[in-house]
């Protein structure tokens, strides 16, 4: 299977195969040979890679999304694996994405204690428009994109689930 | 002694408290909330008693709930960890007044420290060294701003009823002064139900470093030398350390002779910690005390070879402390790293679920002190700390590179930890010379610096690449379809230009 | 120093040993047979060699295989563990040989030691008390219970060869001499393929009594103290803790000068164990020397202080020792309790299988040493042994106190092992007032006694009826009834009278 | 649902029936209300019972025979769980067991290192019969009846595994 594998802003392309334990894994043109066992669940692997020696983990976050995590030696990873479909999909997305309106959501389920904008207001990109506070820590909320906001779903107070819409903005 | 210990708190420190409790015989007695029904602390107790809903002040801080399980299960004693109400002077009171001992200093001496304003000047007093600045509250900005020229800008403007970061702005001049002390005053009123507030020369990139004391009702007081505490985030504190790597034989004397001084001004009682800033020329001044255990107490635990809790216990059923002061010698070094449920990578916001793995570090020198288990879903309401993870070693050198090893043992999944900030921590040059202070992470870190080595980086991709690889070996994308959010779907509905090839 | 070092052991020691290399900055390389190459200790090394079968003597045994994974790793010494080739003079010798470094004593101190009969003529020679009996081996019946009346009934006739409780036999008569000679020299011969016995006086109800020596290649030799280990089951130590609770500071003195004689005598170099038998009236002899690192060598670090294992690295590498004898003083409590994957309520049976759930004790003072994880699956081929659990506490009667606390904690499932046996030795009064021997447990031991209350055993009933209730309303006997073995099955094999009330 | 619980020799009737989380126990005629949660995976409980506080693991092992293990305050219990229809099949195979042959099985894989015993030998309960090494641990293997060897199935060296007879015993 040929991978499209994005971390930390750098992409590789890896074909995998597998023979028993050991998985076939090309990367930018490089072939290692890694023997993958378990670790206890499926998420731990222990790897070994010409006789060096991994205990990592890896599992799907949100697949369909190409959305993964991995943990080595104790450091987390933001995993984007994306095969053709993913590709494709992604590419259709991001066409539409540089259009059209921006909802920023909550990230969390808390209590919202400060709305910054109001309708009409121009904001900049990463320019915090709500403070959220959950797990006694107050978070700044901020757009990913640089608009007008177009509405506020939300107020001061408001107790608001995970992936609640708080405000929309239009992209400029 | 005591037949049995209610312990007014949760997490990790009220599951501390209650080992201690069965080791010494004593019928630990948990309380909780209705979000806390299958958290950690409830089954290490013996008995448990729900006092009200989830939010903290309808159960954790409602002072009439507590009470009654007190009086419900015949506790005799309340131990009430740190936080909610372990330094509420009149939680204090009603316990005394129920004939309930608390597990702490009296009342008087909560309130004697509570303010900030009194407790400076009852310090100064007793000879302890203050920051410089105002006795008495300030309240004409012009007034205030000659007193801030004569100490020297910058300033701090401080609530006094505040604490612990809480309620402080800085003025760097005069014509900054008046809305500072309008929004100092109008956010102390709000915040404390108190509008004083004070000046303080502002001391840039301090050290904090505390001291330990112990005191009995038989007039005895003990230090347990310093902790260090100046790798903080937001006011917060991340690492913690003891001895401190800059801290000297006499300076460890000076220190804890000026924490005992304070102790003994404010006929304290119990397990307290004395907080001292610490300039760049190594002056120290008296920040404030904090009247309860504290969070980081286990590193002076491992280099004292004392068990704090059980000696609060004991002093609390009115035992005169045993040690003294010339027993009191460290031995190697000790560090605790707290670690969160947060993300590091994206502005240490709050991370929640259910734990489905987790693999704590162990091994020499290892200790983990922890709120939480495997299959336990992290409630909403509540400080996102899971726990704290301490090690000791000969050395401070052992020290780090044992964190650094049992960090990387730690796993928590699928909840997002810090667990990769705090190894970003223990290799900044500044922790590892200990030249490091209390702004340090505010000035350094950037998410950007969390994964460093390219083999590692790699490692990440194969090994992501081998998980999608599984992945798609047994599911089919047919199944993903069905999902509401399926990938045909979402190719479907976008106006795909399909590009096949790239 | 080191910058590769290869471990040859596997399970908890392997571990421990991986730990403190990458402590140390040095890569650890594991070796693994065709049964671990999920073992715990392979995901703990940095690198991994196959050296062979599952069976011990294809695998850890291996010698070539094992100095060819040196060769091929560049791995510049050998951490031999304990068990397996740790005692092994042809493989200390293989290994200086092959140019790499052996993490131990010279192959001639460990052959010195090796034959029982030869150490006990260098003991005597250096002033170190031994257990009164033959200075050569005995071989003929009527001269050896002359011998035997001399020193006086009951004796001990034991292979040269031998050690750890294996190859001996107790004689109390002059008749069932010439039978018992006849066999101990046959097995000996069998087991070791030195057919040489001796006799020495046999001590009932001894205390086994030991003192850790470190020494390097400059002629420093510290001693940390003893540990006392006559917890014993089948000559297996189950308990094992420092300080003894009957060691004076005199008689501990008496103990390491002995233990220092002998480590000198034999130009002992790194860490060692002179074991002693102690009779009734506190009077010590030599046992025999262990000459490598010991299961229970955590206790001793934990009291003193100190990581023997980073110690025997340092001092492998040429170090010099930097500790003084005059530094080396004790510090609080420690208990090792030894885990096995055992079942004592029937004669203590292995238990294999997965290991699907696994919870550590934590908090305080514990340290876990293990060579398991959860969703291992236990191979038959090895020591049953999980892992050591071991406190730390400022007294003996807190180390207690918390070792209870923390077995209750611990959970491993569906693995039956023997964290209840060791609830039960903990609770003995002899173990409490410090008096047992090593003959405690075969002389108190009774399976019954596993359970002690009420209350609990009705827990147990109805903790149990719950899980059934649970099991019944979610699977059905149709279901059940499916397999081999289903309850209907078996109703209608069954000639059954049926009874349905009782 | 009525069960006949024995545990260490003693043989109680519980009744349970459940409300939500709360579980109704009588218990020879005492009646518990037992707030039972799973805690961390279904088989272990946190249990209130009348405000006392217990941490325990109960789990089947072989249900269809009535096998369950319990774990109390870190001590480990074999309990035996009957329904109705259990406790007639354990009476009916009970009725057989007292005639017919014993066969001595091996209780885990290991090794043979010594058969004590030869067809037409007389044993007695508790003699042990057959040694077995496993895990470095040497093992005696009693019969659990009085009778007569009828056959020996292994020889000293031979491997086995789990359940493997080593020996049948006629009754006697």
């Amino acid at each position: 299977m040929k991978f499209y594998v994005r971390v930390d802003g750098t992409e590789r392309v890896l074909h995998v195969s597998r023979d028993g334990a050991v998985y076939r894994v090309d990367v930018d043109g490089r072939v290692l040979n890694v023997d993958a066992r378990n670790f206890g669940d499926k998420d731990a692997f222990s790897l070994l890679i010409d006789r060096k020696s991994y205990l990592v983990e890896a599992a799907p976050v949100k697949p369909e999304r190409g959305v993964y995590f991995a943990r080595v030696l104790g450091r987390h990873y933001d995993v984007e694996v994306l095969d053709e479909l993913l590709v494709a999909v992604r590419d259709a997305e991001r066409a539409r994405e540089h259009t059209g309106a921006f909802t920023l959501r909550a990230p969390m389920p808390g209590l919202v204690v400060q709305v910054r904008v109001t309708p009409g207001a121009r904001v900049s990109v990463g320019e915090a428009v709500v403070v959220m506070e959950a797990m006694k820590m107050r978070n700044e909320l901020a757009s990913e994109v640089a608009g007008v906001v177009t509405s506020v779903a939300v107020a001061e107070g408001d107790k608001v689930d995970s992936q609640t819409p708080l405000v929309t903005i239009e992209r400029e | 002694m005591f037949a049995k210990i209610l312990i007014a708190n949760r997490g990790e420190i009220a599951v501390r408290v209650a080992r201690a409790c069965k080791e010494m015989g004593i019928t630990p007695v948990a309380i909780y909330s209705d979000a806390d029904r299958t958290a950690l602390h409830v089954a290490h107790a013996y008995e448990a008693y729900r006092v009200g809903g989830p939010e903290s002040r309808e159960s954790y801080l409602n002072i009439p709930n507590i009470l009654a399980a007190c009086r419900e299960s015949g506790a005799e004693a309340v131990h009430p960890g740190y936080g909610f109400l372990a330094e509420n002077a009149d939680f204090a009171q009603a316990c005394a007044d129920a004939g309930v001992a608390f597990i702490g200093p009296s009342a008087n001496a909560i309130r004697a420290m509570g303010n900030k304003l009194a407790a400076r000047a009852a310090m100064k007093k007793a000879g302890v060294p203050t920051v410089p600045g105002s006795d008495v509250p300030v309240t004409d900005a012009r007034e205030a701003a000659r007193l801030a020229r004569e100490i020297g800008y910058p300033v701090l403007l401080k609530a006094a009823a505040g604490g612990g970061g809480k309620g402080m702005r800085v003025v760097r001049t005069d014509a900054e002064f008046e809305a500072a002390l309008k929004l100092t005053t109008g956010e102390a009123k709000a915040a404390f139900g108190d509008a004083s507030v004070y000046i303080e020369k502002f001391i840039e990139r301090p050290k904090h470093i505390e001291i330990q004391v112990m005191a009995d009702a038989h007039g005895n007081v003990v230090t347990y030398g310093e902790r260090e505490c100046s790798m903080q985030r937001r006011y917060q504190k991340v690492i913690e350390e003891a001895p401190s790597p800059i801290v000297t034989p006499q300076m460890r004397a000076s220190l804890s002779d000026a924490a005992r001084k304070a102790a003994i001004a404010v006929g304290y009682t119990g397990a307290g910690t004395v907080e001292f800033i610490v300039d760049s020329e190594r002056r120290f001044f008296f920040l404030e005390m904090n009247t309860r255990l504290q969070v980081e107490h286990p590193v002076t635990e491992m280099v004292y070879g004392v068990d704090l809790v059980k000696q609060q216990i004991e002093v609390a059923g009115g035992a005169a402390l045993t040690v003294q002061q010339s027993d009191v010698v460290p031995r190697g070094h000790a560090i605790e790293m707290r670690v969160y449920a947060e993300d590091p990578a994206h502005g240490f916001l709050p991370s929640i679920g259910t734990i489905k793995r987790l693999v704590l570090p162990q091994g020499p020198g290892v200790r983990n002190e922890n709120g939480v288990y495997e299959g336990y879903e992290i409630p909403i309401y509540y400080d996102p700390m899971l726990g704290k993870l301490v090690v000791y070693a000969d050395t401070r050198e052992d020290a780090i590179q044992r964190a650094r090893r049992a960090l990387r043992e730690y796993r928590c999944e699928p909840v997002r930890t810090n667990v990769d900030f705090l190894l970003w921590a223990l290799n900044e040059p500044a922790f590892v010379d200990g030249s490091y202070d209390t702004k340090h992470i505010e000035a350094h870190f950037d998410p950007s610096q969390l994964h460093q080595r390219d083999e590692e980086v790699e490692l990440a991709a194969i090994a992501a690449a081998i998980a999608a690889f599984d992945y798609r070996s047994t599911v089919r994308y047919a199944t993903l379809d069905e999902s509401k959010d399926g990938a045909w779907r979402r190719a479907a509905r976008a106006d795909a230009t399909k590009r096949w090839s790239r």
